[in-house]
């Protein structure tokens, strides 16, 4: 089983991230699970969601404390999403410009530039859930055709196009990097 | 009474749990001037409860009980009654503390407002106040009894079919000492209104306007600009009335007496992304035409109710 | 100490007015309107140094009192049947929230349809909410057991409902001692509690919990749950002391020497099985009477101590357990006795809903039809 | 019998739901030359983040909402995108 | 039939719209809000013919549907929590009026202090009032509970609750199959019912009765509530017949074969439990899971017939008897297995109240203290 | 229409439980009248309910539920609201049924309040009919919130403090399709009322006025002269309103107009034994002055209110 | 399964909180020459006892409130004491 | 122990008479209780109680089948209270002028002459129940200063003399007589 912990802020879509990586991963033949967010969802507050991944029907119910993949939405997120727990062979996929300060593998892409330069900004916004979607498929070794076909049942028209065009950015620029120094 | 005047006494500490831009907290913060410390709360779920903080952490400096969502009529009117009593048998000593609501729109024109009408009737002895943002918005924006009419809520998908009731109305016909409106673009008059309320006896009630950037989708910094223009509309109407005697204050007796033209709807309506339904309908003119004509007879209505009791 | 001939629901009402309360708030229902309007009366006479507010239903009734106990008040209120449903919510809540209300149920069947007449499906229905809960069988039980009732709940601050028979006992008119004021206050202290809704005080009550803060309060509850049903006991020896009046503790219990039936039940029924008893002890059979007082917390292990091996327990409910033909004091029973290791039979029926009358006689034909039951 | 009885009992502190300057987006900046002290955005802070005394803003709780900015008369506040914290 | 991705508030909804329901009325409440608003929209789209209350509380939801049921409607209603407890009065009359009401209750703690997180004693609290409840784990489990219960409330004319953990179950988002129209009206035959509140029909319901009249209708009740239990599982196989899909019996029963430890638990626990079965049999530990499905009627007779000779029962309750350590599936199974004369032994807790999260590794932990105390 | 016009159909059969002199019985059978055979009622605890038989018998002949005391709104709001669901997707053929509510002023005031009051908001489809007889007469007189001042029950046991809520405003500031007050004493205005409301679609409420000889304390032969002194001293006022439009009836609007003098106040209260004590009391004159001002203060009122939202 | 429902269910009977004229002690006495028809005693009787084609009175269910007499313009109907049934 | 059924109409005080007798009994050393009427007592409606007397604490918690003693306020009311069950050496005690048609030992006396002679008659309904009471005491053997003692402390002043009176004459006047013609 593969379980993604997902960090982000209330307002940027963390819910429907989830949704959308597991009818990705169901569209693969397998099984997948969302795990809802706990508590009252104000914009910018700290929220998170869970994902897992099986090749049988998924079991479990409770939280998810060892994920395999920690992904964060913004990068000032990781202290947040440490405290919650990891696997130690876990990787972190993540919404930077440059390389987080911790030893685990990672993954990073410039979300927020990426959505900023496809005009999905809403209310000063930037709507990085897409583009981190795109990177963690690209990660998880989903194709992006399988993608574009769960993002194509979720927008239509001129609504799908843009995103369509931040997540395949993303699932293309999404790069593994050496962890970065240590704060003191 | 300026802004200068008023009490350093906060209400709430820094590092609430509301959104940002929250129309709640700022009239606690207002009312909690007037009220003082020498004041109980009662708060029934809603977003003023579960942005409060967890236990054993709150961010509000008042005493206050977490009662049940029908609740607030009854507990208020028994806190009331239990500490006068406990002051006249001299089990407790010193100056009786004021009792207030601090209660939703949700929990006062509807699950609650049973209670609320049977203390009325009974003349409890507290104020309440009913923070109204149109909706229950802790649980995500449902309609409620105050939301207005083409309205989207998540119950109301295609648009409220009908509009609010008008709930303050029907406190004032229950003709207790005090009812009254008030707005948080008016800051000062709402002030007045709770000093006043709170140097009465028996049932009192402030209903305070509050326009919420969450459930009515528009921006947060946007609150008190939609509060004043609320007002200035007509579409919320500043009053007072005692006894059941009625008095129209500020914007609204100016409008009232013609002294002073509306501000168009639209400026109003128009930022509120819970009427972008409506503004998209082919009956768009004909919807805005009748919120129009329903702000006007409801004014005309109060300027002539104003006139009667005297 | 003075002499009453009265209803029980008098009886409640004086006790209510001896104890001190400081609010009163209720809402008429039949079997229960008396103590309503007698409480009323009594303030209304100067009587009583109470405020009484005359609520718009049960719902309110509950929530006022809560909120006026919160504020550190003496409280009480009475209902029956649809009314303590209606204040469920509320019961919940104020066992939560260590709030000791005291409240006198009049027990009354439950609808649909419409019944007035006395079962315990009103109060068994409560048994989850975590209110203490006693059953009193005569008008001085009821007097009695409202006074221990207040030291109860608000020692352990958690609320007590004191629970009787619609028309059976509320209505029937009965001799009761009432009990000095200077011994009152002996008995009863005035209540201290541990925070109140007051501007002293400070704080803020019940904000929102993860599972980490409200763990803690349930076990605490369900431990204070506990403790409650010895402090009962406590406060009955310390009763009778001082009064000479005892009623039983977790039981009364009658006729035990060399029993092997104990016939189990609650409320009136149970005083009556006295006469059921009799009837059998005539005919040889070795019958005892269990009378519960106490039915929250559920006495498991006092249960078991007055059966000695090989002894018969026949439990009478006076409510339904649905999809059975017997009850809540059966189950209860069943599983309080589980771990005996020597065998203890039980049988039990469901008897005196909605009010049917339970003369001895008939109590001691299904106590004949039981033991054959369990002597199969 | 002890009679310590647990109950939910609250404490008012600061920070009651978080460090909520995190949540900002956008940050008031208070220009004081232009300040006349009307406290307006005093009053209207939502999180009392703005001192009576010199409107010094509380970043650690100031949610950046902008209410301060839009209702300052003298436009003495204004909101910049929060740069990463 | 379509495959759907959904939470299973959307799949509680989604049934419910598939059912051919008449009439709905329904007031928000974390964590059920999204079963009233999907139901709104569905109606607002056209595609449920329906009618939507949106009533101003809980009591009035109950009372709408009740007398909708009454008219002769399908009807539905969904809850948790305080709402559900503040329904508890129209919960009695639904089930002693025989108004077949299908309830969906997404468990959640109940006050003070709030709590939005699930537990079970929002529903266990209502074991008494002559309800049939189910209990749910998988998204999909709800979708076919859903119109398992609308067959079964209906043929038997007694309300049905159907249970979900709020949170864990109703906002987990998991892969779910619906069920073709036709295959339904195979399924799920027009509510016929006895009696109606027509002028076609006449007559005048639920009027006052002495206990002549009361007990026969309450006799009836206790029998059909039993008779309800058997259709249960009659309903679900024939919905194996029609779809393949089985979720179990009373029990879904988890690796039973030669198991001497048998972890009972309710709700998504209950599925979570099968880890733990298997972390425990790796260990050698020989154990199996009893997730019951069926909290009422409990299945006294069935979970005795799981049980050999010599096995032990481990409960684990997400809620409380007040009073004790433990909750209400261990009262209930403690007094279900009273009978059996060989031994079982059976040890319980109380845990997951609030929401306490409840990883395999902690519920087999739980399990492996539980073993030691029915060794001793 | 004169009364020998009015059809032959009973809603009630000879030999029912209530008092001697009963005027629920006599107001259901005049409102049945109007509804006709094609209407089902709903009724909540009450001498309506407790006087109507013990099962499997029944003295009523109209298709009637006995349900919960605070459901009266809910019930009848979703009983209506079902059968329109059934009617259009054909499962039930026909014509609609009127649905219509039989509750006590403890059941509409008090306890079913909120109830009302949401229906009223939302609209639903049905009649409400309040028979206000001014007490909890079932359980042997309690005080209501439409018990009047100094009136003695069993909880006002010197005399009501307070006076009665407007109930019937209070419904009509909800501003639903129809509201009217009706008196025994005019049958036919009464009959005319029930006809008109049974022709509308949404929420209707009727109350009328029900002199209860038992708690009142009045010989039974009287139920009628009391409703008509009722009327005629202006202690119980006729009027119906659509809309929020109102319109006084009958006697009422003649002394509002001063065509006719009300009639002395002391012929309606003193044979009333609830106000024994009133009159009794060396208050006596002052209290009866004040009644008589509230009347008057209440008339002007309605008055005005009539020359409003026209 | 048999379909057989217990219901609470009450039909409409004469008499359904018995012969309730035992009730009585007054009686209505009408002089039907003095009678004009307007039918005002039979739309106010509580009992439904008065017939409406010519004011007969049932005294199986007539209570003796005195509502028809009392309101009976003509004075067509008196009370009596009731004598011994 | 004796049992004592009482049979009324609603508003003839069946409930006060109950009682009365109850606290008479208590003033001799007995022990006693009433049990209540079930239902809703209308105005000339039938109504019951019954009141039970005994040497020792009374258990008794149900209804009164087999009393001792039937008493009827009214005459009329024969039927109703043989229909509710008595003892087989049950008497009766009547208000009425002449021997009921029943083979029961029996004691009448005309309480309602009783009662308007004394001016004890309020909205046409004459007050027979203290008569009545009066009557029971002389045939349980209460003397009549115990009856006395117990309507002091029910009444005073005005209110008491004309109950004492009706009560007196009432214990004086009431006589056993032989069963009367048995109806065809
Ligand atoms: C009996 C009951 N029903 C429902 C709820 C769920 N609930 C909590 S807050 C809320 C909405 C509150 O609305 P309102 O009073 O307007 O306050 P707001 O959320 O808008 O601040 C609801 C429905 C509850 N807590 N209790
Ligand atoms: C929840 C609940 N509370 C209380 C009662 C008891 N009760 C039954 S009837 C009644 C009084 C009804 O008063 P009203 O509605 O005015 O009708 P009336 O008796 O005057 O005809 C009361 C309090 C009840 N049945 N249910
Ligand atoms: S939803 Fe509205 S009322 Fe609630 S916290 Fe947010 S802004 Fe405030
Ligand atoms: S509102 Fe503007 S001018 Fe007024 S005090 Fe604040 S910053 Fe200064
Ligand atoms: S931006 Fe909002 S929270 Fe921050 S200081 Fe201004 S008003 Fe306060
Ligand atoms: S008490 Fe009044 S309303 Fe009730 S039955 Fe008697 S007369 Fe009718
Ligand atoms: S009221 Fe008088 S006149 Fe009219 S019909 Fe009756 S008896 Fe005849
Ligand atoms: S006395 Fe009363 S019950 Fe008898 S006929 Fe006349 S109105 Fe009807
Ligand atoms: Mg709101
Ligand atoms: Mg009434």
């Amino acid at each position: 089983m593969q379980e993604i912990r997902i960090h982000g802020r209330g307002g940027q879509g963390v819910v429907t991230l989830g949704e959308l990586l597991a009818k990705s991963a169901i569209k693969m033949g397998k099984e997948a699970q969302t795990l809802p967010f706990f508590g009252v969802e104000r914009r910018g507050a700290a929220v998170k969601a869970a994902v897992r991944i099986d090749d049988t029907p998924i079991k479990v119910r409770s939280q998810s404390y060892k994920p395999d993949y920690l992904v964060l939405l913004h990068e000032n997120l990781l202290e947040i999403a440490l405290a919650g727990g990891k696997a130690d062979h876990a990787e972190i996929i993540a919404n930077a410009g440059q390389p987080l300060p911790v030893e685990d593998k990672q993954w990073i892409v410039s979300a927020t530039d990426i959505a900023i330069k496809n005009g999905q900004v809403v209310g000063g916004e930037p709507f990085v859930n897409v583009p981190v979607l795109g990177a963690i498929c690209r990660v998880l070794g989903i194709p992006f055709e399988v993608l574009e076909e769960t993002l194509g049942e979720q927008w239509t028209g001129a609504k799908l196009t843009p995103n369509i065009a931040t997540a395949r950015e993303a699932y293309d620029t999404v790069r593994e990097v050496e962890g970065g120094p240590q704060h003191g | 009474m300026k802004i200068k005047d008023l009490s350093t006494l906060e209400y709430i500490t820094p590092g609430t749990g509301a959104c940002a831009g929250c129309p709640s907290t700022i009239g606690l913060r207002i009312i909690g001037k007037a009220l003082g410390e020498n004041a109980i709360g009662f708060l029934t779920p809603s977003c003023a409860v579960a942005s409060m903080g967890l236990t054993p952490q709150t961010c509000y400096t008042f005493p206050a009980l977490n009662i049940c969502f029908a609740s607030a009529g009854a507990s208020a009117g028994g806190a009331a009654m239990a500490l006068d009593a406990l002051y006249r048998k001299g089990k407790l000593q010193g100056e009786k503390p004021v009792v207030f609501n601090w209660v939703g729109d949700g929990g006062t024109y509807d699950i609650g407002f049973q209670g609320l009408s049977g203390s009325a009737e009974r003349n409890d002895d507290y104020i309440h106040f009913c923070y109204n943002n149109e909706a229950y918005s802790n649980t995500g924006n449902q309609r409620s009894g105050a939301t207005p009419q083409f309205a989207l809520t998540t119950t109301s998908p295609t648009g409220k079919e009908i509009g609010q009731k008008n709930m303050p109305l029907l406190m004032l016909e229950h003709r207790p000492p005090y009812v009254a409106t008030a707005s948080l673009a008016y800051p000062m008059d709402l002030y007045r209104k709770v000093e006043k309320a709170k140097n009465i006896t028996g049932f009192r009630y402030i209903e305070i306007h509050m326009p919420c950037c969450t459930s009515w989708r528009f921006p947060a910094a946007d609150t008190i600009k939609m509060s004043k223009l609320a007002v200035r509309t007509g579409a919320w109407l500043l009053w007072e009335g005692e006894y059941g005697k009625l008095t129209l204050n500020g914007v609204t007796a100016s409008l009232a007496e013609g002294r002073r033209k509306p501000a168009p709807l639209e400026n109003y309506l128009k930022p509120q992304g819970r009427f972008s339904t409506m503004f998209k309908s082919p009956d768009k003119d004909k919807h805005l035409a009748f919120i129009e004509y329903n702000i006007h007879r409801e004014l005309e209505f109060m300027a002539g109710r104003a006139k009667l009791l005297k | 100490m003075s002499k009453v001939f009265g209803s029980g629901n008098t009886a409640c009402a004086m006790a209510v007015k001896d104890a001190d309360v400081d609010f009163v708030a209720a809402y008429p229902i039949t079997p229960q309107t008396a103590v309503a309007e007698k409480i009323a009366a009594y303030i209304a006479q100067g009587i009583m140094d109470a405020n009484y507010l005359p609520v718009e239903s049960e719902h309110s009734a509950a929530s006022a009192i809560a909120a006026a106990s919160a504020v550190g008040a003496r409280v009480f209120t009475a209902t029956a049947s649809q009314g303590l449903l209606y204040m469920h919510e509320i019961l919940h809540y104020a066992a939560g929230g260590r709030l000791p209300l005291v409240m006198a149920n009049v027990n009354r069947a439950v609808n649909m349809p419409w019944c007035l007449y006395a079962d315990h499906q009103d109060a068994v229905s409560q048994r989850d909410t975590g209110w203490i809960q006693l059953f009193a069988a005569s008008n001085q039980e009821i007097y009695d057991s409202i006074l221990l009732a207040f030291k109860v709940a608000e020692e352990v601050q958690i609320p007590v409902m004191i629970n009787y028979d619609g028309f059976l006992v509320s209505h029937s008119m009965m001799p009761f001692e009432t009990l000095d004021e200077n011994k009152i206050k002996e008995y009863l202290p005035p209540y201290d509690p541990s925070w109140r809704l007051h501007p002293q005080w400070g704080g803020t009550f019940g904000n929102v919990t993860f599972s980490e803060q409200y763990v803690p309060y349930r076990e605490s509850l369900t431990r204070d749950v506990k403790r409650a049903g010895e402090l009962i006991i406590r406060c009955a020896r310390e009763f009778e002391e001082l009064t000479g009046r005892w009623h039983g503790g977790y039981f009364d219990v009658y006729r035990p020497e060399d029993a092997s039936f104990f016939l189990l039940s609650m409320g009136s029924m149970g005083k009556e099985m006295e006469l059921a008893v009799d009837l059998l002890r005539q005919e040889g059979i070795p019958a005892a009477g269990l009378r519960l007082r106490v039915f929250c917390p559920f006495p498991k292990e006092e249960l078991s101590a007055l059966l000695p091996t090989g002894t018969n327990l026949l439990v009478f409910d006076r409510n339904l357990v649905y999809g059975s033909a017997a009850g809540v004091l059966l189950q209860e029973s069943r599983a309080a006795l589980y771990d005996r290791r020597d065998e203890i039979r039980i049988a039990g029926i469901s008897v005196g809903l909605g009010g049917e009358d339970l003369p001895a006689s008939l109590l001691a034909d299904k106590a004949r039809e039981m033991i054959q039951e369990v002597k199969k | 019998m002890d009679k310590k009885i647990v109950q939910p009992i609250s404490r008012p502190v600061q920070g009651a739901c978080g460090v909520t300057g995190t949540w900002r987006s956008q940050r008031p900046i208070l220009d004081t030359s232009l300040c006349n002290g009307c406290l307006i955005c005093w009053l209207y802070c939502p999180e009392a983040a703005i001192s009576r005394e010199d409107r010094d803003i509380d970043f650690t709780y100031c949610k950046g909402c902008g209410i301060c900015a839009v209702e300052c008369g003298k436009k003495a506040i204004r909101m910049v995108k929060e740069e990463i914290k």
